[in-house]
């Protein structure tokens, strides 16, 4: 298979490849809706049918990175580099390492599902609807994949529109609010990361040009950098908001309830996920000294724990299943950032694990409520129960999404949390023990919800009349690679953990140095 | 003299000033803003003993533009009066907030 | 599967024992195609299918109304739907394939041990096959990797053993479920975990097993989910048993931190370069225990096993009787040597095992629930198990793990087949009333007479009469608290600043008080159940029959096991004459000696002849008399049906109602915490101060700045002229003052 | 090639895009004038008026290509920067003159003199490009003024016009009375009122603390902010934007801005850069108040022109910063942003014009509701003005890095401009609530029952929304040539050079 890619010269041209194909895709979808005379059903199979096709090629065009990138190298892969704006020091610059590759792949592989998701409850405007997911497809991979500061700004800013319109035109009955939330609430966490760019970009140029290259920036921030604490800062909000951490969260609950099933799956399997990427990337990396400053990492670990703890036991009591799952978005991604404050190679590869885990699962936890609402026009637990007497599979396929979201050994919840936890327990014990806790809470919740919705009697005449109406084959086709996923990351996770061990052992190292060597040095000074 | 010159310009500005702060119809804050314009013009002249001619050429100038502000404005004081039978500026408050 | 070979050649790694990644694949099998078969059925005809639904529906409906007629709540009409007439299209196959896979396993696991014997001294080494690397990263490597040694291999033999029996037993109770295909997979995905519980060759593996079989546990709970209670049941097993789990996890990362290793070698191998009462160990093995304390439900965590009866009684015979409710026991086995090194800790296995054999028994002394009875017994039963394990005698525990297994399987298997009968009765006339209350019952012996027979003899068992098999066991376990009093490491350590002396004294005389109640109230049930008049119903009664020989054949092997088991370790003392001594524990020797060795300082402490005399005769002197008592004081007569009994009184109500445990926990742990989450943590925090305040306070705030500002564009060109004057000032000022 | 501008030819030279734009002026005043009112007029004269903007264009070129330099001491400027903004103005005025056709036919509106009128405006603003003398730039203002009273009252028939006119005209006198002091003040202290010698004098003599040139520099920026609209000096651009005709509100915002901030950055590099240290905190301070008043309060419009017109106040106040950042990026930045502001500009108000109601009621943000289901590209475009404006990128296309280079220039700044930086971002937030607010309505709300349909467009409007909305996005993705344009374009005075650390202002470390 490499060799077969290196024939073909795959990483020469996969990554711009990945990134434009969307956008052509795009455009043809506008070309379509303008061209297009009928309107109504037909107009909708053949937008949707496009749209699919395109992510399915989108999805084949990226499982050769699977084998072409070699993780164990810690140069970038699939690198290209090409003129932007000479003026400013900006270059068209990508790459990705192990980390970023399992994000684009759980990136690519999750929106053809995500489109399948929304197969028949987008109505209205469908090729506008699907023109944006593309859109957003590509601001997503290019965070992911953004090698210059520059660039990873701008495709950070591009994911922001497309949602917003999502959310906001085909969402629910509170979309506005939610939308503008949405919106506001990443603007201001993103903007003071522009000024900190700059201010890098301008440092790094000494004079001259800006530079916005990641290596060079990198290079020039190991030593430290004046101000590097506000820098980090900066950095940090805007992560902290994405991810999101406690207190910068409140804007989840409200985007996905609101949110259509797909922008609710995008949101919480992949747009999460890029706070906690630009941790790992930029923000620790960056500053290593600032984020290893035992103060700095008190406050990020307590945050986490808070997130952890908070999210768990608001989940608990929430009506809404969809905002169930909000918070408990809340509550696993405070265990990323615990694993990657902790910072040992052991945590930092657990909240990778769970970073790609909580993707999976809480997306087919949304495409599972999203499947149900379709029928019953409800997400409220209350509405429900006994839904496993007349959807059995749907019943099946909720229990397996949430044992693995409540972390049971053998899904993948369970080897995320696992090594955040166990990683974490050397350098934080006590952090770790209060986060251990969520492993009651968790089941707490989930296990309420999953028994008001398909266990208990079977009363409701609504429910009842849900007979016959248990999952659809492309509804079951679509889970099944979920499913496959949960139980194989759960089993054998050997294979991803070796993608990102590289990554996570260097930043792991050089945080330790710049830990050490910032000790010495108030050593020296007093 | 050139200071007292320049005392007379500047408490002539600020009469200027106090009228168009104080007064509501619009022709008459016109004329305190001529009168302003005028007070620059004493401080041109009297600037001019020591710098030389261009001030004076200034002075022209201004007098040539106050001129051209008059025609323009009184043109549209009455395009208001025309509008509002009225040049009070108390009751000219249709665009606000 | 890869497997990959230790490359050192154990004695056994060209044996049948190379096979042993095929003990929990058979019954993961037949799991799959179980699970095909019921996704399969519902897929196609499932839900559609009227009889299905209306079966369930029916069953709903009928639940609520036995509901209403018992003020307590206790009583879910369990096998309710056993004997509804509509089979399920795929059971013949489902009947081959559950069952079958279990026998295969047994048949591989028999194989293996015959093995194990032949390998002879060589197994002083576990032998360990390790599939594949599972989590490997930074310094953290958890294989996949089975461990074969002494322990584990009684483990196996009992989980498949009595699994077989148990699945048997199902074929016959179970046969007309709707959900047959499902209780099967749920059964066999149970056996699954179960067995990588057992052979896990590392904690986490372990753990995997052990969450794993809390997972069937909640779905067979819930089985019937279609009933709140039962639902209710199995969410509550699972979430009380995490609080367990949270223990096992965080006794993992003190390992890990401390150790850097997982697996049962490395740990122990750490353990042993520890000393006495070193505080890790002690912290390590407070936290396993408060996993075994979950998942053995004992106090505080022993809650969830009584409402766990609401699962199909073969289930409660399987899981919550012979084996996953004694992982706990396996696992402070399996740390022996860990354990050794925290005598602290130990003492607080003993003293909690003996509070909770004590207190479950109080609970059992009142209970009118035939289920609910064994359920307090097993508690009862597992207390003792910890005290065996808790006061370092392994052997002790693990045998009475076994020999409960049996009579206590024997037990709910009997009382299944009893609410079987009450069923089939109750329903042929269509009455609606409890088939599980012992004030329903009365006389059966008539009726079912192997039944009755057979669960006397657990009965005899679990008391203590020799020579059944729960005399022997429960007589090692007491004699070892004896032992410890002097000469061990624990009669030397202190417990919250008691002498360890003292406190194993205290356990004893525990013991000795939870062996004369379990005597008591297991006769009571035997009398109300079985003897005395008839209190079912006059129509009823001509319906009552013995279960069918599915069910009773692995009723007569269960009553063999109860009888003779014993045999598997008889005492010492016994000295050969009744066949061989201490097989057991010879066995076990190479896995728990070293732990036992240490507690008692090095030394195979023997007490004398007489004393263990005099403590023998005691322990037969309370069983007797406690079933004297009970039989003599008890007047089955006099006892009237469930609904015309009157309510009870004083210390009675509150056994009935189980010291009010449940209703403590609610008010003290469950509402605060909903209350808080909700009031303080969600209205409070998230949507008042965060949104209300800080999000929406600030959008809100630039809006009052917004709408000021425009307020003061007046419209007048008065304000504007004052406005360009007033920055005009500011300007100058800034411009003149510096 | 170097012209002398003593020499007439030269001057004539030096000036042929200004004078082309005069003579245009006034001979299509005397054409309006000697012709029957009617329609055809006043198409017509419109269309000749964009015939002379488009040969001042082509003359702004060939000088812009020709490379030509004055003799130092002049007082008109010949250099990239002014034919920099010549073309934004021009621009600007072919986009005002094309919308005025087409909203003079509309509205029955016959005076031709308003595209007469926009030439005049333009010929004053180019004078301001130039203009190295205050003499010049006070010329410059007033015949931009003056054009600009006028036309902001040019529909005569509607009452918010005429008092849109007369607040422009009373308030903008006002503050020439101090601009024009200021300049008195300024030429007191220094004896000239040319740029650069008034640069060599304050060295000369350090006249760094001397109080009439301090106090006449503060009179200076008052006019300036005034005529800029920064806060509290803003305070009629609302009122007249709002009530003047949208092509002319759009002139206001896009070319007036731009003509009166180049002079501004001019003075105040070319003449008072050594001052730095006394201006920077008040135009700081401007530039803080006008982005947090512009912002707040355009939060609480519902006249979506009103919105637009706190809008451009708050654009001013990022401006601002960019005068406060006293470095050579400045005046690139600046440019770079213009034109990007521009683009947008124009493009909404275009829209705006589309679908202002008729007669004198004003247009609500509420009347854009739906109209994503009616006009979708309309409203797309729509969204793309109001991202530009909000800085977004890719989808704001220009505008995030007309934002960029700001905050670039900030960030460069020898003064420290960090908080403002900071300020720019944040206030920008609260922007996007007004902006998002416009695009909430187009896109999220249904269209209402019985909702007007927009007026069908004209060609000259629908080209106007097609090229700025094209060119946002295309520049957006691309913008690499029109940076390597401003920057090639700059103020090149500076004496600062940040590697040697010479030629700072007094009072100023880096």
């Amino acid at each position: 298979m490499t060799q077969f890619l290196d024939g073909i010269g795959y990483n020469g041209w996969i990554l711009p490849t990945l990134l434009a194909l969307p956008l052509l895709g795009a455009l043809l979808l506008f070309a379509q809706g303008v061209t297009q005379k009928h309107t109504g059903e037909a107009a909708m199979r053949a937008a949707r049918t496009l749209a699919l096709w395109i992510f399915l090629a989108e999805a084949v065009l990226s499982l050769g990175l699977w084998w072409s990138v070699d993780v164990s190298s810690l140069d970038w892969q699939a690198y290209v580099d090409a003129a932007w704006i000479p003026q400013w020091g900006a270059r068209f610059t990508v790459g990705v390492d192990g980390v970023a590759l399992m994000l684009v792949l759980l990136t690519t592989i999750l929106m053809p599902l995500a489109v399948l998701g929304s197969w028949t409850s987008i109505r209205e405007k469908v090729h506008s609807y699907y023109a944006l997911l593309l859109i957003l497809t590509t601001g997503m991979l290019g965070v992911f994949m953004a090698l210059d500061l520059v660039l990873f700004y701008v495709m950070w800013e591009v994911m922001l529109v497309p949602m917003y319109l999502i959310i906001g035109i085909w969402g629910g009955q509170r979309r506005l609010y939610a939308s503008l939330k949405f919106f506001l609430y990443t603007m201001v966490g993103s903007l003071l990361m522009l000024v900190a760019i700059l201010w890098l970009g301008i440092a790094a140029g000494q004079g001259g040009t800006p530079v916005f290259s990641y290596d060079a920036i990198l290079a020039m921030t190991r030593g430290g950098v004046p101000g590097q604490f506000w820098l980090f800062l900066a950095f940090a909000l805007a992560f902290a908001v994405k991810v999101p951490m406690w207190p910068f969260h409140t804007w989840l609950p409200d985007a996905h309830v609101e949110a259509p099933t797909a922008g609710s799956v995008i949101l919480a399997a992949i747009m999460l996920k890029m706070g906690t990427f630009g941790f790992i990337r930029f923000a620790v990396p960056l500053f290593p000294a600032v984020a290893m400053h035992p103060t700095v990492r008190t406050v990020m670990l307590v945050l986490a724990v808070i997130g952890i703890v908070y999210g768990a036991l608001v989940a608990l009591v929430q009506p809404d299943f969809k905002k169930l799952v909000a918070y408990s978005s809340v509550s696993h991604l405070g265990f990323v950032m615990l694993g990657i404050f902790a910072m040992t190679v052991e945590s930092v590869q657990g909240a990778l694990m769970v970073t790609i885990s909580h993707g999976i699962s809480t997306g087919a936890l949304f495409l599972l409520i999203g499947m149900i609402y379709e029928r019953r026009h409800t997400r409220m637990i209350e509405d429900f129960g006994g839904i496993a007497k007349v959807m059995p599979v749907f019943a099946l396929i909720l229990t397996v999404v949430a044992f693995s979201s409540i972390g049971v050994p053998g899904t993948n919840g369970f080897v995320g949390e696992f090594l955040v936890l166990v990683g974490s327990f050397p350098t934080q014990p006590y952090y770790a023990l209060i986060a251990a806790t969520s492993v009651i809470f968790a089941a707490a919740y989930l296990l309420w919800a999953v028994q008001r919705i398909i266990y208990n009697p079977l009363v409701k005449p609504e429910n009842q009349a849900l007979k016959g109406m248990d999952l659809n084959w492309r509804e079951i086709g679509l889970l099944t690679p979920l499913v496959i996923g949960i139980l194989w990351l759960g089993v054998y996770p050997k294979p991803v953990l070796h993608k990102t061990e590289a990554v996570a052992e260097r930043m792991v190292r050089q945080a330790e140095q710049a830990r050490l060597s910032s000790r010495s040095l108030t050593v020296g000074e007093r | 003299m050139l200071a007292e010159s320049l005392a007379l310009s500047a408490a002539l500005f600020t009469v200027g000033v106090v009228g168009v702060l104080t007064r509501r119809n619009a022709i008459i804050i016109f004329m305190c803003v001529e009168l302003m314009l005028n007070a620059v013009n004493l401080s041109f002249v009297a600037l001019s003993t020591l710098y030389g001619a261009s001030g004076q050429v200034f002075v022209i100038f201004v007098m040539t533009v106050a001129a051209a502000e008059a025609a323009v404005g009184l043109a549209i004081i009455i395009a208001i009066f025309r509008h509002r039978q009225s040049v009070n500026l108390e009751d000219v408050n249709l665009l606000k907030g | 599967m890869q497997t990959e070979l230790p490359a050192t050649g154990h004695p056994l790694a060209d044996t049948v024992a190379r096979f042993v990644w095929l003990l929990p694949a058979l019954p993961l099998l037949g799991f799959v195609l179980n699970g095909i078969l019921s996704v399969r059925a519902a897929a196609t005809i499932g839900p559609a299918d009227p009889s299905a639904h209306d079966a369930h529906g029916a069953h709903g409906a009928h639940a609520d109304g036995a509901h209403g007629d018992h003020g307590h709540g206790h009583g879910h009409d369990d096998g309710h739907d056993a004997h509804h007439p509509a089979r399920h299209p795929s059971a013949a196959l489902v009947s081959i394939i559950g069952p079958g896979v279990l026998f295969l396993t047994f048949a591989l696991a028999l194989l293996i041990f015959g093995a194990m014997r032949g390998a002879g001294d060589a197994m002083h080494v576990p032998f360990v096959q390790t599939l594949f690397a599972w989590m490997p990263t930074g310094n953290l490597s958890v294989d996949v990797a089975f461990q074969l040694d002494q322990l584990s291999m009684v483990m196996v033999l009992i989980i498949t053993g009595v699994g077989f029996l148990i699945h048997l037993f199902s074929v016959g109770y179970m046969q007309d479920d709707p959900g047959y295909p499902r209780y099967f997979a749920y059964l066999n995905l149970f056996v699954f975990f179960m067995l990588l519980l057992v052979l896990g060759a590392s904690y986490p593996l372990m753990f995997v097993g052990w969450e794993g079989v809390g997972l069937c546990s909640y779905l067979l709970i819930g089985f019937w989910f279609s009933d709140k209670a039962n639902a209710d049941a199995g969410k509550k097993a699972f979430v009380v048993n995490r609080i367990g789990d949270f223990g096992f996890l965080v006794a993992m990362f003190l390992m890990f931190a401390n150790f850097e290793a997982l697996s049962f070698a490395g740990v122990g191998a750490a353990a042993a370069e520890l000393s006495v009462g070193s505080v890790v160990a002690t912290a390590i093995c407070l936290f396993l225990f408060l996993g075994a304390v979950g998942k053995s439900a004992q106090i505080p965590l022993f809650v969830w096993l009584p409402d766990a009866m609401a699962g199909p009684t073969p289930v409660s015979a399987l899981i919550h009787a012979a084996t996953m409710v004694t992982a706990g026991v396996y696992l402070v086995a399996r740390s022996a040597t860990l354990f050794a090194m925290a005598p602290a800790a130990q003492l607080t296995v003993a003293v909690i095992g003996a509070l909770t054999a004590v207190f479950a028994a109080t609970i059992g002394l009142k209970q009118w629930d035939i289920k609910k009875v064994l359920a307090y017994s097993t508690v009862s039963q597992l207390g003792y198990m910890f005290v065996g394990v808790g006061v370092g005698a392994y052997t002790a525990g693990v045998f009475h793990l076994m020999t409960h297994a049996f009579f206590k399987a024997l037990l709910f298997l009997g009382s299944g087949s009893v609410i079987y009968a009450m069923h089939q009765a109750y329903h042929a006339t269509h009455k609606h009333e409890d088939a599980q209350d012992m004030r329903n019952m009365g006389g059966l012996k008539a009726f079912m007479p192997i039944t009755a027979g057979l669960m006397w003899i657990a009965t005899l068992a679990i008391a203590g009469i020799p020579p059944f098999a729960g005399f022997f066991s429960k007589d090692e376990i007491l004699t070892s608290v004896f032992a410890r009093t002097h000469g061990s490491t624990l009669a030397d350590a202190s417990w919250l600043g008691i002498p360890g002396g003292v406190v194993l004294y205290g356990v004893y005389a525990l013991g000795l008080a939870a062996a004369l109640m379990t005597a008591i109230y297991m006769t009571r049930m035997m009398l109300y159940t079985f003897h005395g008049p008839n209190r079912t119903g006059e129509k009823e009664r001509g319906h009552l029959k013995e279960a069918p020989w599915i069910m009773t054949g692995p009723l007569l092997v269960l009553g063999v096991l109860s009888l003779a088991g014993g045999w598997f370790n008889l005492p010492a003392i016994t000295g050969g004459a009744i066949g061989p001594s201490e097989v057991l524990h010879h066995w076990l020797e190479p896995v728990v000696g070293t732990g036992t060795l240490i507690v008692t300082h090095g030394e195979a402490t023997h007490l004398s002849h007489a004393t263990e005399y005099a403590l023998i005769g005691t322990a037969i002197l309370i069983a007797v008399a406690g079933i004297a008592l009970a039989a003599f004081r008890l007047k089955p007569a006099e006892l009237k049906p469930a609904k015309d009994a009157p309510a009870e009184q004083g210390i009675e109500k509150t056994l009935l109602n189980k010291w009010y445990v449940d209703e403590a926990y609610d008010k003290a742990v469950v509402r605060p915490t909903v209350g808080l989450s909700r009031l303080v943590l969600w209205k409070g925090v998230d949507t008042g101060l965060i949104d209300g305040l800080l999000v929406n306070g600030s959008a809100l705030l630039m809006r009052a700045f917004g709408w000021l500002g425009s307020q003061w564009q007046t419209g007048r060109v008065g304000t504007y002229a004052w406005a360009l004057v007033f920055g005009a000032f500011l300007v100058l000022s800034a411009f003149t003052l510096r | 090639m170097t012209l002398d501008l003593l020499i007439p030819s030269q001057l004539a030279h030096a000036l042929l895009p200004d004078l082309l734009v005069m003579a245009g002026a006034m001979v299509l005043m005397l054409v309006a004038a000697w012709d029957r009112e009617s329609a055809a007029r006043q198409r017509r004269v419109g269309f000749g008026a964009m015939l002379v903007v488009v040969v001042a264009i082509a003359a702004t070129v060939h000088m812009a290509v020709g490379g030509y330099t004055a003799a130092a001491g002049g007082v008109i400027a010949v250099d990239g920067y002014r034919w920099a903004l010549d073309l934004i103005i021009l621009l600007s005025a072919l986009a005002t003159i094309a919308l005025s056709i087409e909203q003079n036919a509309r509205d029955g509106i016959l005076t031709a003199e308003t595209h007469v009128l926009v030439l005049f405006a333009a010929a004053g603003m180019m004078m301001l490009a130039a203009g190295r003398d205050l003499m010049v730039i006070f010329l410059g203002i007033e015949i931009m003024s003056i054009a600009i009273y006028v036309l902001a009252g040019i529909d005569r028939r509607r009452a918010r016009a005429a008092e849109a006119s007369l607040k422009y005209f009373l308030l903008g006198a006002f503050a020439t009375g101090f601009l024009l002091y200021g300049i008195a003040l300024i030429y007191g202290a220094t004896g000239s009122t040319q740029l650069n010698e008034i640069g060599a004098k304050i060295v000369h003599f350090k006249l760094y603390t001397h109080p009439m040139l301090l106090v006449g520099t503060g009179l200076l920026l008052i006019g300036m902010g005034f005529k800029v609209a920064a806060a509290p000096f803003h305070m009629w651009a609302p009122d007249v934007y709002e009530g003047s005709p949208t092509p002319v509100t759009a002139f206001m915002a896009a070319a007036v801005k731009a003509a009166a901030f180049a002079t501004f950055l001019r003075i105040w590099y070319e003449g008072l850069y050594f001052l730095t240290a006394s201006w920077v905190v008040p135009v700081s301070a401007l530039a803080l108040l006008t982005m947090f008043l512009g912002n707040v309060v355009a939060l609480s419009q519902r006249n979506i022109k009103r919105m637009l017109a706190y809008s451009s106040v708050v654009h001013t106040g990022y401006l601002l910063v960019a005068i406060a950042s006293s470095t050579a990026l400045a005046s690139t930045a600046m440019i770079f942003y213009l034109f990007a502001y521009g683009l947008a500009t124009f493009g909404a108000f275009a829209i705006v014009m589309t679908l202002q109601p008729d007669g004198d009621a004003p247009a609500l943000v509420s009347d854009y509701e739906g109209l994503w289901q009616t006009r979708p590209w309309l409203a797309s475009a729509m969204a793309v003005y109001l991202l530009a404006l909000l800085g977004f990128p890719i989808f704001g296309g220009i505008g995030f890095f007309a934002k960029w280079y700001l905050l670039q220039a900030a960030l460069d700044s020898i003064t420290g401009l960090v908080p403002l930086a900071v300020a720019i971002v944040l206030t920008s937030v609260i922007s996007a609530g007004y902006y998002l607010q416009v695009v909430r309505a187009m896109f999220m709300s249904p269209r209402p029952e019985g909702a007007r349909e927009p007026a069908p467009m004209g060609g000259m409007t629908r080209a106007v929304i097609g090229v700025t909305a094209v060119l946002i996005l295309a520049l957006g993705l691309f913008p690499s040539q029109l940076v390597r344009y401003s920057s090639e374009n700059g103020l090149h005075q500076h004496p600062y050079s940040p590697t040697t650390g010479m030629g700072l202002p007094p009072g100023i470390r880096p």
